[in-house]
């Protein structure tokens, strides 16, 4: 009871309120359009590279052992059923397409404790067989519990985004060309070299 | 979680195994696959750079350590600690351990036994643990026998990881903490911490006066400095040293004190997640029993973690010892040659009161190098640590040394005191004056009399106990 | 990704940026966001335990510096260095570089601008290497006014990173490597490499003796033994202490080189990944031009590698930097004692001969103890071996100090050389016999008649440089 009555807004709050939601949500619908958060009802990995903070994680992913197995939302969104999996990635879309419309979005983006939990058991979902043995877990009290109370990426580490998941995972496109390149500018590279041949000399 | 109970019908247990049931075999019959892999632990082929399985003569290795320990046990004898499997023989064939001929007989006592056998916990649940360190450890002969094992990490009802040791739950109590708060990840490292610690025998504790009761001194915290204030508070000495004659500390194998000091420490990486990793068996993971240096498979334990080729994680943990190698054989040189002047100082007539303080800093200093050089693994397990205890020794002992210089001078003599020709473990046992051909024969005549005998009453006795039912 | 080229593409530079162009201003008008950003290093208010951004007066934080570098220019002014905005101010303004009065005056050499401002690649361009390091450093007094910037780092064609200083190449072609053959990864360390390093001047090298010209001392290796061994070989001095008469070699920020020994080094991590992290800005992602401590910064630098609290990340930090300083600091006091020792002897009449290695000693224990404290972030950017440098130090200052307690007392001199009253930088440069008013005076005069007709020269002269086109 105590708690409701915190929460009631005071009565001359009323109309201020029921007209700052009404704006929010239409802004809400504004945002869910520009940033393609709609898309979030797909699996396709790729929609979630429609913002380019994602990047990072992208193409860590690409390049990882579960490419093939796993996308996005194998691991990021709950799939033990349908209805919590959508209630989720509402969630989630809507939260994420937000941030990033308002530009809002850290310096370096973290995964949130509900995120977290969300993984783990998708982690186990996919592993249950490697690392739980089901005889073991009949005779050992707490077996299952044991091995998995730790996040698995504790251990993997880079599981499946690498170890740097800043821009320096994707920051070298040009590699190749700047590899040719020389690190010495043409007008030092002439005095210094006509240093050496008056050494030699 | 359903699954649990579905799978337990399914499953019944080979055996019941009984509480503290020594006999690692029998516990064997319900976990094939743990069992399997702890056999390993008789390897004895792996020999990294300073480490490994292979049982290594460290004063063979390091003839210096015989004039630290000139009038210690561990002048006669000390090797690199090998698999668990040897725990129990090893002590046996120690010559530090001598050749007792009866009950009675010998230099060491029963609390020697604490660290070596499941048959620790058995007795202590029989006797009573006061009795269980009374008497000389040839009391308990027949009765230790079973190499470190099950008993001594788990609980036989549910396979839980348990302390059996008191003197970890007892030193927890003495620094105001639980140790059944311990969180599982603790409990991966505190088994270990049963054993692997530093210790002395306390025998001044009130109504247990003359027990040499196993004791952690860990009252005022971990680390070198804070230990050491504990033996300064309560005088303890271990010995007094050979030649010298300075009031020694003896600092065994700190290996959990020194890891938690490190990174992976901080970071919750277990004792266990490096030494007893996964393994993978017919697509199923179990923990590996096989006890040994990472370095003998980086695979499972290091590289889970860091996805780096093998020989660099190597390469990474020889770059540490090496370092810290460098300045902890500087300063074993530098307290062979303080113990040296020492006594050059009291043969030519010094007082107690003129080498008072430099005897204090001959105890400090060895005491640092001994932290640092008794925790094997320490140069990887916290190589900042471990170098800044160094450093402190290193200090230390050229204090003392320089005080050494002007008494010296003070007392007539001129130079530099020679240091000793102690190239070999057989120069420097002659050095200090040891008789080692005697404590040889002593053991032998111990190893094909009462050693057999012992054997034998202990086969008896288990015949008689049940079978796992 | 296409994104990533297509923005790349997109850009058409706003102005044309010359060669050797040193207004920063000018290349902020095509990089707004880098500039931006890079206009911050003139922030002063972040101060971590040892470091940060404000100037910190060092010989007032620890006089004992004053006495270990008595008769040399360090004993006049140190500050902890703040951001690279104020390079060419602190240069100016330090005590170390006296009151020039003239182009021809003062007590530093040309050689001293190398790493302070990108004019310094522009004259180098216009007058050749050889003539810029000739002369007084008041003679470029108006030639080199700008902070270190753009031009020090990158190739204005492309905004490739490029290596601007002589010194740098000449040291990787006596090392036998070739500088281009640099991967790009190295390259965000290697433009640091061009100043964060040690360094001398040699006035030896053949054709062009009497030049100090900038050399770093790498032909032997990066270690502090084998740059002491390049010294000795050289028996090259930077100058003989004020006290001891030892012939001392001073450290200057051996950053990159102690950097090399460390973890991060070994992972591939480089200097801009931690003090030129990426940042973010309306979904652009643009390297961080404010290069600071980062433990301003944790969020951007440590935690897009380590997941971990920022708090604890921080205290890992301080956690190593204060195992360090524990005995960085008893080397110190030995040092001052050595010296002290040293002074007192000769005081008494030591001969050359009876000194000369205990010098050897003294130099050798401070150049071991300079390479860890003038390295600054070096205690965290390699833990261990800065450690290991120390204990090192601590020997061999030690060894030294035998030796002069032996000589003491041969000399007559009975009990303990006493620690001098250094509890002030004041007392510590009276108790060395400094004259600072004086010092202080020149340098007022200086900056009220010379450094006002420099910057008004300087002013005129770029005004008459094309604006970037
Ligand atoms: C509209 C742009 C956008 C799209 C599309 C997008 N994200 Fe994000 N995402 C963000 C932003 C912005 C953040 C940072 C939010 C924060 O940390 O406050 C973020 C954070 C995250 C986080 C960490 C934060 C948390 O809640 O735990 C995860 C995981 C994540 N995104 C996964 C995904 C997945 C999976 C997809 C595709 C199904 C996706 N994102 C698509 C913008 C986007
Ligand atoms: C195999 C499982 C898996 C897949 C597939 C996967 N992720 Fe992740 N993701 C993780 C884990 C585990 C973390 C937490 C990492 C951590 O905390 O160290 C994470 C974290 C993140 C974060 C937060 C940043 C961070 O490091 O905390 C974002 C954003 C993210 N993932 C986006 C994506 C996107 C986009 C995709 C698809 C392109 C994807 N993930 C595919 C497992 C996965
Ligand atoms: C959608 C199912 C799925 C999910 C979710 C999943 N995995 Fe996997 N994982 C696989 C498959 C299939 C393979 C085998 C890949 C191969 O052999 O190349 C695999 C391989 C692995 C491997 C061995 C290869 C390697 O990269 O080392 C590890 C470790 C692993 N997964 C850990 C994890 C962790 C940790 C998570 C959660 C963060 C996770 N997996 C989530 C399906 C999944
Ligand atoms: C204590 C550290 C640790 C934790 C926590 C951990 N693992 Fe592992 N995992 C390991 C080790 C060690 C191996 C290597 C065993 C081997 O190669 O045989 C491994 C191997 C694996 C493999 C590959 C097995 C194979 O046959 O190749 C998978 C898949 C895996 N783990 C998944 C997980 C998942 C899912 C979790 C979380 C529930 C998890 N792990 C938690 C240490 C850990
Ligand atoms: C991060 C990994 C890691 C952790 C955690 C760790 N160790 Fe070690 N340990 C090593 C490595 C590496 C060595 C060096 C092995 C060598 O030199 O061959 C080592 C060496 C040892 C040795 C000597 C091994 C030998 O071959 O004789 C012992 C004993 C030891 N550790 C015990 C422990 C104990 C007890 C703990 C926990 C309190 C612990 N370790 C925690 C990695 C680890
Ligand atoms: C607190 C536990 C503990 C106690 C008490 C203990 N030990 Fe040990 N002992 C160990 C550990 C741990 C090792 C392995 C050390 C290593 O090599 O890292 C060891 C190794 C040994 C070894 C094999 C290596 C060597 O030194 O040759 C012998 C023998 C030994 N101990 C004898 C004794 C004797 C005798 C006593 C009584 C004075 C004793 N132990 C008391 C824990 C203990
Ligand atoms: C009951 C006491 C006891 C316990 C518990 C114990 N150890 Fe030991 N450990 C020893 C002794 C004693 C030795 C030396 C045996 C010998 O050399 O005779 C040893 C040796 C070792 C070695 C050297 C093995 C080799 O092959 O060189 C390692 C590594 C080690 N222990 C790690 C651990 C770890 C990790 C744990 C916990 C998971 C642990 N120990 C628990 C007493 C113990
Ligand atoms: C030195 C300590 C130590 C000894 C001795 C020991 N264990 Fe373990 N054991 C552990 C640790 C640590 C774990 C991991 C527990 C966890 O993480 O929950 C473990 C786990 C287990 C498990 C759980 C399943 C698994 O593989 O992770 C079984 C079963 C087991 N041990 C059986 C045995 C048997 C049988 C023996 C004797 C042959 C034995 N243990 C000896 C420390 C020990
Ligand atoms: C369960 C995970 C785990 C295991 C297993 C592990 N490490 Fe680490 N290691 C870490 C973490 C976490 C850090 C801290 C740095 C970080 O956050 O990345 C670290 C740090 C290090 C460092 C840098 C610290 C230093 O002293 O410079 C080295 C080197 C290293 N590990 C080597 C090893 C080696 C070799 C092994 C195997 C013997 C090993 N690690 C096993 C997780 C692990
Ligand atoms: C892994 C991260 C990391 C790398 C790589 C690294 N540093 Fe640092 N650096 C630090 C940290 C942390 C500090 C300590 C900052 C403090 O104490 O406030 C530091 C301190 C410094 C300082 C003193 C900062 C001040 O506030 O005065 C300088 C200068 C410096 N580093 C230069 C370099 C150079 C040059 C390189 C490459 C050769 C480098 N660093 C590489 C993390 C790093
Ligand atoms: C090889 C490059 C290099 C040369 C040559 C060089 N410096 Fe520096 N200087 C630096 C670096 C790097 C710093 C920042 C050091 C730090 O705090 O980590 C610095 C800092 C300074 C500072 C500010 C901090 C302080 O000490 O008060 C002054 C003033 C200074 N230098 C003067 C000089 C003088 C005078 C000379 C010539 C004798 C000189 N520099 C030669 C690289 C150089
Ligand atoms: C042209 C020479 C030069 C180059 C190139 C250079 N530095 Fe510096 N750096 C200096 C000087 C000089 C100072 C001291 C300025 C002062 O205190 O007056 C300094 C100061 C610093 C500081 C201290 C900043 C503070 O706020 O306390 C850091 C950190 C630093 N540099 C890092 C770097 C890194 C990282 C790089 C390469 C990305 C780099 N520097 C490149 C000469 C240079
Ligand atoms: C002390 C060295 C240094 C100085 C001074 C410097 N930069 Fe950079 N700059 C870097 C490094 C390192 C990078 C990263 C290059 C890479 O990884 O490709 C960089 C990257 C850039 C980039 C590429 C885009 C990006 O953000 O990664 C631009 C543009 C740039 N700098 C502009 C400037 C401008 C404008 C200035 C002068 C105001 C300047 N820089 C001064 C070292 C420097
Ligand atoms: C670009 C990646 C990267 C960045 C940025 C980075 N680190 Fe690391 N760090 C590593 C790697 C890689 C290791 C080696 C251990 C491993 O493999 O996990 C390491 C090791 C460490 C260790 C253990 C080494 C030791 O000395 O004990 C500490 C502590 C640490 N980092 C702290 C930091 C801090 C603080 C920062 C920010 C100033 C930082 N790191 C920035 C990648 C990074
Ligand atoms: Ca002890
Ligand atoms: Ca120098």
């Amino acid at each position: 009871m105590g708690i409701y009555k915190k929460l009631k807004p005071q009565e001359n709050w009323k109309v201020p309120v029921i007209v700052l939601l009404g704006i929010i949500s239409g802004l809400g619908f504004y945002i869910l359009h520009i940033s393609k958060a709609t898309s979030y009802v797909s699996d396709d990995p790729k929609v979630c590279v429609n913002c380019h903070v994602m990047i990072p994680e992208y193409v860590s992913w690409r390049n990882s052992s579960h490419r093939e197995w796993a996308s996005c939302a194998d691991c990021h969104v709950p799939q033990d059923n349908v209805a919590e999996k959508y209630f989720f990635k509402a969630k989630d879309g809507i939260y994420h397409a937000s941030v990033y419309t308002t530009r809002g979005e850290p310096q370096v983006i973290r995964i949130k404790e509900a995120g977290k939990k969300v993984v783990h058991n998708n982690c186990i979902r996919c592993h249950e067989n490697q690392v739980t043995d089901a005889k073991l877990a009949s005779q050992v009290d707490g077996h299952f519990a044991h091995r998995t109370d730790r996040a698995c990426w504790e251990c993997h580490r880079e599981v499946p985004h690498g170890k740097q998941r800043s821009l320096s995972t994707v920051n070298f496109v040009n590699d190749e060309e700047l590899e040719e390149d020389v690190r010495i500018p043409a007008w030092l590279d002439e005095q210094l070299k006509e240093n050496y041949q008056n050494k030699e000399q | 979680l359903e699954r649990k109970s579905e799978s337990a019908f399914a499953y019944t247990p080979k055996v019941k195994i009984g509480l503290n049931e020594p006999r690692n075999k029998v516990w064997g019959e319900n976990f094939p696959r743990e069992y399997q892999s702890y056999l390993q632990n008789a390897d004895t082929l792996f020999k990294s750079a300073y480490n490994g399985n292979a049982m290594i003569d460290m004063l063979e290795v390091d003839p210096r350590l015989v004039v630290l320990w000139a009038g210690y046990g561990f002048s006669k004898d000390y090797n690199q600690g090998r698999g668990h499997t040897y725990a129990v023989t090893d002590l046996q064939n120690s010559l530090r351990t001598g050749g007792p001929t009866g009950p009675d007989d010998g230099p060491m006592p029963s609390t020697c036994w604490t660290c070596k056998s499941p048959d620790v916990p058995r007795l202590m649940g029989e006797i009573g643990v006061d009795n269980f360190y009374k008497g000389k450890w040839a009391s308990k002969g027949s009765e230790v026998v079973n190499a470190i094992g099950c008993a001594d990490c788990h609980d036989e009802k549910n396979m839980n990881l348990k302390i059996t040791r008191p003197a970890l739950i007892e030193a927890f109590e003495a620094m105001g903490k639980d140790i059944n708060q311990a969180t599982h990840q603790e409990m991966r490292s505190l088994v270990c911490a049963q054993c692997h610690v530093e210790y002395y025998f306390d025998t001044k504790i009130p109504e247990k006066e003359g027990i040499p009761y196993l004791t952690f001194p860990w009252e005022n915290g971990f680390s070198v400095e804070e230990m050491e204030a504990y033996y300064d508070e309560k005088e303890f000495k271990d010995w007094t040293h050979g030649l010298s004659k300075a009031p020694m500390l003896k600092a065994q194998h700190p290996g959990y004190e020194v890891y938690l000091t490190g990174i992976h420490a901080k970071r919750g990486v277990s004792c266990a997640d490096c030494h007893m990793p996964y393994k993978s068996e017919g697509g199923q993971k179990f923990t590996d029993h096989h006890i040994q240096s990472p370095l003998n498979n980086v695979a499972n334990s290091c590289q889970v973690c860091h996805r780096e080729e093998s020989e660099n994680l190597i390469r990474d943990v020889y770059d540490r010892q090496n370092r810290i190698i460098v300045n902890r054989d500087k300063l074993e040189e530098l307290l062979v040659r303080a113990h040296v002047e020492a006594k050059t100082a009291w043969d030519l007539g010094a007082t107690e009161e003129q080498m008072a303080e430099i005897l204090q800093d001959i105890r400090h200093a060895q005491w640092r190098w001994d932290y640092a050089a008794a925790s094997h693994g320490g140069s990887f397990h916290s190589p900042v640590e471990i170098g800044r205890v160094i450093g402190t020794g290193i200090d230390v002992a050229q204090e003392g040394r320089i005080k050494l210089a002007r008494l010296l001078i003070a007392l007539g003599f001129e130079g530099e005191v020679p240091y000793p020709d102690i190239a070999t473990k057989e120069k420097a046992q002659a050095f200090i004056g040891m008789d080692v051909e005697k404590l040889k024969l002593e053991k032998e005549k111990f190893q094909k009399t009462l050693l057999p005998e012992w054997m034998k009453a202990a086969e008896e006795r288990e015949a008689k106990m049940e079978d796992g039912e």
